[in-house]
């Protein structure tokens, strides 16, 4: 129990993450998932592989993770990524907080997916349903 | 004297160059600046790419002015999309 | 799949719950869990009881999905709440919803928990380490 | 005529008045201010709690203005907790 950074080859058990954050004095946990999904910008997507530079990576995700407790100190955080080919409807995120309190437990949640998205050296390839393939661009509004 | 540096490229960039990295030797004083726009002459194909991307040293974001060290091990880090 | 509410004298399995939102479309999984913890407003709590007036609390959950899903229609929602005698560390309420992009599915569940605490008529009394017990009377700031 | 109903208590409140809840008649007109009222000057020691309570009729809520029916099942409901 603690918190707890994690890249992973293997698929990941949300429940496995969450358990990291539960702890007697926590009263919400929030868990998020990042799943692959079948479409992109109207696009019908077929999977994923996802690539890292992966000491950084996992410097970066320990960092985002402590600067949610800078802001939130009550907060127990977990964060999973996954690495390599995914399907649809797998989890290429899981991020799992506790807190005393609903509100902040949400609002680094939410901040912690931000953050993992701008400072986090990971990389996705998406493969259409048309046979082409593509490194994803990102744009602020088109993330799951 | 020169400085060794050994560049590291990932994801379109790996793919764009076939090549998961270079090693590269600097006049002392070279920048990130500086390496961005040498990368760029040598491969004119990734010009775009690299005039995106980010670069860490050593695990960690360095602006254009970061003068390399001997050792440096510099990756090359466009827009990134996990999450 | 699909939409689901329910209250339960059971132990909430927020896997189940996150299972009925879960879908190819859906990008984003947001799941909260509000669970019973060992303090509140400074005071040792040992456990709590739930009471609800069962068929409205029923329908008052279906209503709060529903108007989530008016002011998201992309959104796909799971509510389950416990009744009776609950332990520290199990959850009382588990909110599961489905997006396709995550800030939707962020905001909807924060919005569904924020209106189950003022439209659910659903009452909590804590048992309290020194052996009193009381029936919470709700202050915004307080609820986890 | 006088009109029926059924008033239901939960929580403090069934804890309070040691019932789950009682049989009203009330003549016709009769609305929920009033219930509001006479409940409070047959119960005095739930007076506060009415003050704070919200009523459902027939499992919605009502305001005061609401008048009640033959055959309504009137819930007071006490500030929630739930969540």
């Amino acid at each position: 129990m603690g918190n707890y950074f994690d890249l992973t080859w293997d698929r990941i058990d949300s429940r496995v993450t969450a358990d990291h954050v539960r702890h007697e004095a926590a009263g919400a946990v929030v868990v998020f998932e990042g799943v692959v999904r079948n479409h992109h910008k109207g696009r019908s997507v077929d999977r994923l592989t996802y690539e890292a530079y992966e000491p950084m990576a996992k410097k970066k995700l320990e960092e985002v993770g402590a600067e949610a407790i800078g802001q939130w100190p009550e907060l127990t955080v977990a964060i999973v990524h996954r690495l390599g080919d995914l399907a649809i409807g797998e989890a290429a995120t899981v991020v799992a907080v506790s807190s005393p309190h609903r509100g902040n437990a949400f609002d680094a949640a939410r901040y912690i997916m931000d953050r993992i998205k701008i400072v986090v050296p990971i990389w996705k390839k998406e493969w259409f349903s048309d046979g082409t393939h593509e490194w994803v661009r990102p744009a602020p509004q088109s993330s799951p | 004297m020169n400085v060794k540096v050994q560049v590291r490229y990932f994801a379109l960039l790996r793919e764009t160059t076939g090549s998961e990295g270079e090693k590269y030797s600097f006049p002392q004083g070279t920048t990130i600046l500086e390496l961005r726009t040498q990368l760029g002459s040598h491969r004119p194909e990734v010009m775009e790419i690299l005039s995106e991307a980010r670069f860490a040293v050593n695990e960690d974001f360095v602006d254009d002015s970061y003068v390399l060290a001997d050792g440096d091990f510099v990756a090359v880090i466009p827009p990134v999309s996990g999450g």
